[in-house]
C-alpha cells in the first residue's frame, strides 16, 4: 500500500489522541519552503523542453477554469448556504485556488501506477494559485466598498506572497537553468521529494486534527459542500483536459487540482484582505474536509471520471 | 528607581498575519521602535498554537510616551479588534535616556 | 493612561515539561486567556539552556482580574514550587475591554 | 575508523571547551523525528516480512527483560545507593527504558562489520521503550499514595508521548506499506541515516558535556552504577538472545538496548509522573556516563560477551 | 497584590551578540537568575529582523531588588550603550519567595 | 546555465520586491551547520590521502597571504577612505578571512566543467578562516590600549568559534574517519551539498537585499573598494597559486579564497573584540558588494587571471 496517506492518518490520529507529537513550527516552515521549490523546479525544468506557444492555449484556458471555479462556489455559499458576503466571498477564493500538496500526491498516484501525464503541469499549478484568490477577494468588495480595495497591496499579496514567490521562482530558474543546469541539484530536490512530503502530510495530519473542533460550529452545509465543490470541479477539470488535449494522466491531474482548496496560500492573502472573514470557516473545510477527501477518496474518483470521458 | 524616568509600554498580542501591518502602524503614530516575538496562546478566539502557517501569534512591544502610547491604542482599537485575535494592555516602566522614546511630532 | 482599565499580568517562568498542565490550571482558575513563549535562563535550580528536549523552559503570562491572579498565584505555589523550576510576578497594568479579561466565577 | 563516535566526540570537546557551537532547538527536534520515524518504519518493513507468530514469544519475553531490569536497578539505588525512594525509582525507570540512538550505533557496529541480525529488532526497541518507565513510576509510588497515581495521565504518557507515537505510528506505517509502499522512501528515510545521525550525537555530545558540572553533585555511587548497571543489562540481554534463539548479531542489539538508558523519552515521561525526582541526577547517569561509555566501550565489550555465549 | 511582596523587573532589548557576556555581568552585580528569549525589532540603529547571524537581538528580563537593579543599570549603561543596538527598561513588580531575588553581597 | 546563482537572484529580487519570503532563522543555522561540517569532512577527507609534509609548505604561505591581505587593505580604508581606525582595521579583518560560500560556487565552477583542482583545498579554506580576523583585532588596538585586548578571549573566539569548529572540527574528523569511514556519510553530506547551497544561496539574497538601504550611508568609497580589493587579493591569491605549485584549478580557488570576504565568521568576532566598528559597514561591503560580485563577475574573471598566469 502506498505509505503517504498513512503519514496523514498517523499524524490525524495521534492529534486526536492528544498526543503531544508537534512538528516544530520552523521545519513546518522549512518544509513547505523545500516542497514549492522542487515543484517549481520540477515544472520549470519541464517547460524548457516544450514548445512554448503550443503551451500558451492551454494555460490560458486552465487560468479561465482559475476564475469560473469561484464564481460557481460564490454564490453557492452565499445564497444556499446564507453565509455572509465576507464569508462566502473567501471560501470561493480558497477552492478557486490550489493545494500544492494535494497535486503531489496525485502526481504520486500516477508515478506509482507508471502513467505518464504532461510533465509541464507544475505550471498549471502555478497558474491556478493566483486567480481564484483575486476573484474571491473581488467578490468581497463587490457590495460597496469595492474603490476600497487597495489594489497595490493586493497585487502584492497575490504575486508576491511566500508561496508565489517560490513556486513561480522555482519555476523560472528551473526553465532558465534547464535539466543540464538542474542535474546536480537532482538529489536534493526530486529524489527526497517523496519522504520530505511524508514528513509534511505527518503535519498535514495533525493540523487537521487540531482544526476539528472547529467543525462543529461550521454546520453541516459547510461540510456538504466540502465534499460536493471538488467533485464538482474536477468534473470541470477532467472535461477541461480533455478538450484542451491533455493525456488522461493530465487530466487526472487538472480534475485534482481543480478539486484541490489551497490552505497555505489563501489563508494568508485572505487574512489581510478580507479581515471581515472568519478564518475558521475556510480553513475548516479546506483543509479538514476537501483535503482529506481529495487524497483518500477523491483522486481515485477521479481517475474514474477521467477513465469514463477518455473511454479507458 | 533613581536613575530612570517613566514611559509607557504598550504590549499588543495579536496574529502573524499583520505583524507588518502593525509595525508600520505603530512607527507612523509615533513611536521609535518596536519588539517583536513569536508566541501561541488562547484567547476568546479559542487556541492558537502556532504550529503552522494561519495559527501564529506575536506579542509586539513599544516603550513611548502617554500621546504616542494612546495614539496607538486608540489605533489599534479601531482597526483591528473587531476582526483579529488581539490583547493588548499597556504598563508603567522606567526607561534611561528618556529622549529616545518621546515623540517629538 | 486615559482609556485603559486596571488589570492584572501574572507572568510563570517555569519548564516547559508541565506547560499543558499549567496552561489547564489557569484557564480552570478563572483566567480566559494566556499567552506563552519559549525561553531559556538560569535560576536556582542552575542553567536552563534549552537547547535539548529536558532543558527546555517557557514563559507563559496571564492577564487577569485580583482575584483570579491571587488564585493562580495561590495554585502554582501550592502545586509546582516545590518540584519544579519556577519563577512568578505579578504586575499592574492597564487594558482596554476590561470585560475581556474578569472572572464571572 | 568509524565517524559516528567522533561527531559525539566534536561535540563534546566543543562544549568543554566552550565553543559556541549550538544546534537549534528546533533542528534538535526535526532530527529526533527523523530518527524515531526512520527506525520505527524499517522495523514495520522488515516485521512485513516475518511470521508474526513465530516473532510473538520473543517479543513477550523481551518486554519481561524490560520489566526485570528496573526490578533490579531500584533496590541497588535505594538501599546501596541511599537515594530516596522517588529518585531511585526514577533512574530505575530510566534504565528500564532504552535508547534509540545507542541503538542506531550497534547496528551501524553490525553493518560496519557485515554482520547479520534479524531485521525486525526494531520491534524490539519499540517494545522496551514503556515497560521500564511503567515499573519506574509504579515503584516511585509503592510506599503510600499508590492509589495517588493518575493512570489516565500516565497511561497517556506512556503511550503517546512523543517518541512512542513516531517509533510505533512509524512501525505501522512500514507495516501496511511494506517494502513495495517505502521503497520510494528509501532515499530520504534509509540512506540519509547515517548522516542525520551523525548531526545528532553531534548534538548530544555538546548535551552531554553541558550536563558534565552535575557531576559533582551526583555522586560517585551514581558515576559507578551509570557504568556497571549497563554491563549487567547487557549479560542479561545478550542471555536472552542466545535463549530465545536469535542470530549473534542480534543477541548483540538486544544486549545493547538492555545496557541503553533513554534520555529523551524516560525523561519527559519521569518529570511529569515523579516530579520529586531530581531531573538532574538521572540525565548525568543517562546521558553523561551510560551512553558515551555505550557507544564507545560498551557495544565491542558486549559483542566480545556474545562472542563467548555464542562461541565464536 | 495581597500575598506578593515588591521587586524590580530589569528588561534589557539588546544583540544576541553579547548574549553571555551580559548574563555574566547580570549574575555577577547580584543577580540570582534571568530570563532569555529571541527577538526582531527595530530602533535608532535600524531594523533588526533577526534572519541571520548578525542580525538577531534577544530580550533578558531579570527580576532582582533595587540595589541590582540599579548596579546592572549602571553598568549597562556604561559598558554597552555607546556601541551596542539596545534599549533598558525597569518595571515595579510582585513576587512570591522575594527572598529568591535579593542580593545577599 | 548553472542553477546556483540563479537561487541568489531569486532572493536577491523577492527581498528588493517585499516579498514576504523569509528563511526561519533555524533553517539558516542548520544549513549553515550543514555547508561548514561538509567542507571540513571532504578537505580533511582528501587531506587523509595526503603527504601532510608536502602540503605544510604551502599551508604556511597560505597563511601569510592571510596575514598581508588585511596590512594592504588597513591603510587603503583609513587613510584614502579616513574610515577611523576601528572601522578600518573591523572591514580589512573580513576581506582578510574568507566566505565559504564563494568558495563552494568556486569548486562548483571548476566541476561543471569537469576542471581538476588540488582536492585538499578545504584545508586552506579553514587556515585562511583566522589570520585575517585576528590581524584586523590588531589593528584596531595598534593605536593605545594595545594591551587593553583581552587576549584570552581573543584567541577563544577565532579558534573556538562556531565556524572555526565545525570547520576545522569537520576536518579532523574527515582526516581520521578517511575515505572508508565516511563511505555511508556520503549521501547526506556529499551528494546533497549543492541542493544545500542552492537553499543558501536564496537566503544569502534575501540577507543582502535587506542590507541594500544600508548602501546609501557606506558612501561611494566603500563600494569602490568592496570590487576593486577582491580582484587585488585575487592576483595575489592566482599569483601565490602558481608559486607554490598548484593546479590552474586549485590557484583560481586559492585566488577565490583570497578575494572573497567573510560575512559569517568575521561579523561575529568583530562585534565582541571591535565594539567600536559599525557592523553595517563591513556587512554591506562583504555581503551586499563582493559577494554577489564574486559569485556573478568574479569567479570567471579571476579564471582569465588564472589562465594568463598559467598561459592556457
Ligand atoms: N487573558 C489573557 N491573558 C494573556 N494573553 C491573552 C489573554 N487573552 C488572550 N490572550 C492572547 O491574545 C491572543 C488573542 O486573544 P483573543 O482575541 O482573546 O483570542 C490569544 O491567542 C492569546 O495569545
Ligand atoms: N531572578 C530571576 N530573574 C528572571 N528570571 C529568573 C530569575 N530566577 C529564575 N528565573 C527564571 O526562572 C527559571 C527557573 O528558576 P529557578 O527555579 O530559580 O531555577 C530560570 O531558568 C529562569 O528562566
Ligand atoms: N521604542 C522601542 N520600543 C520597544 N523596543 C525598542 C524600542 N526602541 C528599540 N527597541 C528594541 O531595541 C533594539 C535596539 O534598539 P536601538 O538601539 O534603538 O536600535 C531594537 O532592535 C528593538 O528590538
Ligand atoms: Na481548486
Ligand atoms: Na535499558
Ligand atoms: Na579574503
Amino acid at each position: 500500500m502506498d505509505a503517504i496517506p498513512l503519514f496523514f492518518l498517523l499524524g490525524f490520529l495521534a492529534r486526536l489522541a492528544r498526543s503531544d507529537l508537534k512538528i516544530p513550527a520552523q521545519l513546518y516552515e522549512a518544509l513547505s519552503i523545500y516542497l514549492l521549490l522542487a515543484i517549481g523546479l520540477k515544472g520549470g525544468m519541464e517547460l524548457a523542453q516544450q514548445d512554448a506557444l503550443r503551451v500558451l492555449p492551454q494555460a490560458v484556458s486552465v487560468m479561465a477554469l482559475g476564475v469560473l471555479i469561484p464564481l460557481l462556489a460564490f454564490p453557492v455559499l452565499f445564497k444556499l448556504g446564507r453565509l455572509d458576503r465576507f464569508n462566502a466571498a473567501s471560501i470561493a477564493g480558497h477552492y478557486g485556488s490550489v493545494s500544492v500538496v494535494t497535486f503531489a500526491v496525485g502526481v504520486n498516484f500516477l508515478v506509482a501506477r507508471g502513467q505518464d501525464y504532461e510533465a509541464y503541469m507544475p505550471l498549471f499549478l502555478v497558474l491556478l494559485e493566483m486567480p481564484g484568490i483575486a476573484v474571491g477577494i473581488l467578490l468581497a468588495r463587490l457590495g460597496g466598498d469595492f474603490r476600497s480595495i487597495r489594489w497595490g497591496t493586493l497585487a502584492h499579496e497575490i504575486f508576491l506572497g511566500k508561496s508565489m514567490v517560490l513556486l513561480g521562482g522555482g519555476l523560472l530558474v528551473g526553465w532558465i537553468a534547464g535539466p543540464q543546469g538542474l542535474e546536480p541539484l537532482d538529489p536534493f530536490f526530486f529524489t527526497l521529494f517523496k519522504g520530505v512530503l511524508c514528513l509534511f502530510l505527518l503535519e498535514m495530519g495533525l493540523v487537521a486534527a487540531s482544526q476539528v473542533p472547529a467543525l462543529r460550529t461550521s454546520g453541516l452545509f459547510l461540510a456538504l459542500f466540502a465534499v460536493i465543490m471538488p467533485v464538482v470541479s474536477a468534473l470541470l477539470g477532467a472535461a477541461l483536459g480533455a478538450l484542451i488535449g491533455l493525456s488522461a494522466g493530465g487530466a487526472l491531474l487538472l480534475a485534482t487540482l481543480a478539486a484541490s482548496a489551497s490552505y497555505i496560500a489563501a489563508p494568508a492573502a485572505m487574512r489581510i484582505a478580507i479581515p471581515e472573514a472568519n478564518p475558521g470557516l475556510s480553513i475548516t473545510a479546506a483543509l479538514v474536509i476537501t483535503f482529506p477527501f481529495n487524497i483518500l477518496i477523491g483522486i481515485p474518483l477521479y481517475d474514474r471520471i477521467v477513465g469514463l470521458i477518455y473511454g479507458s | 528607581m533613581p536613575n530612570t524616568h517613566p514611559c509607557k509600554l504598550v504590549v499588543i498580542v495579536t496574529e502573524a498575519a499583520i505583524e507588518d501591518e502593525l509595525a508600520a502602524d505603530v512607527m507612523r503614530l509615533g513611536a521609535h521602535g518596536y519588539t517583536t516575538m513569536d508566541v501561541r496562546g488562547q484567547g476568546s478566539h479559542g487556541p492558537r498554537s502556532g504550529l503552522w502557517g494561519a495559527d501564529r501569534s506575536i506579542r509586539m512591544e513599544i516603550l513611548c510616551d502617554a500621546t504616542t502610547s494612546l495614539a496607538i491604542t486608540t489605533h489599534v482599537e479601531k482597526a483591528y479588534f473587531k476582526n483579529f485575535a488581539m490583547v493588548l494592555f499597556v504598563a508603567d516602566v522606567g526607561v534611561l535616556r528618556p529622549d529616545k522614546f518621546v515623540h517629538h511630532g
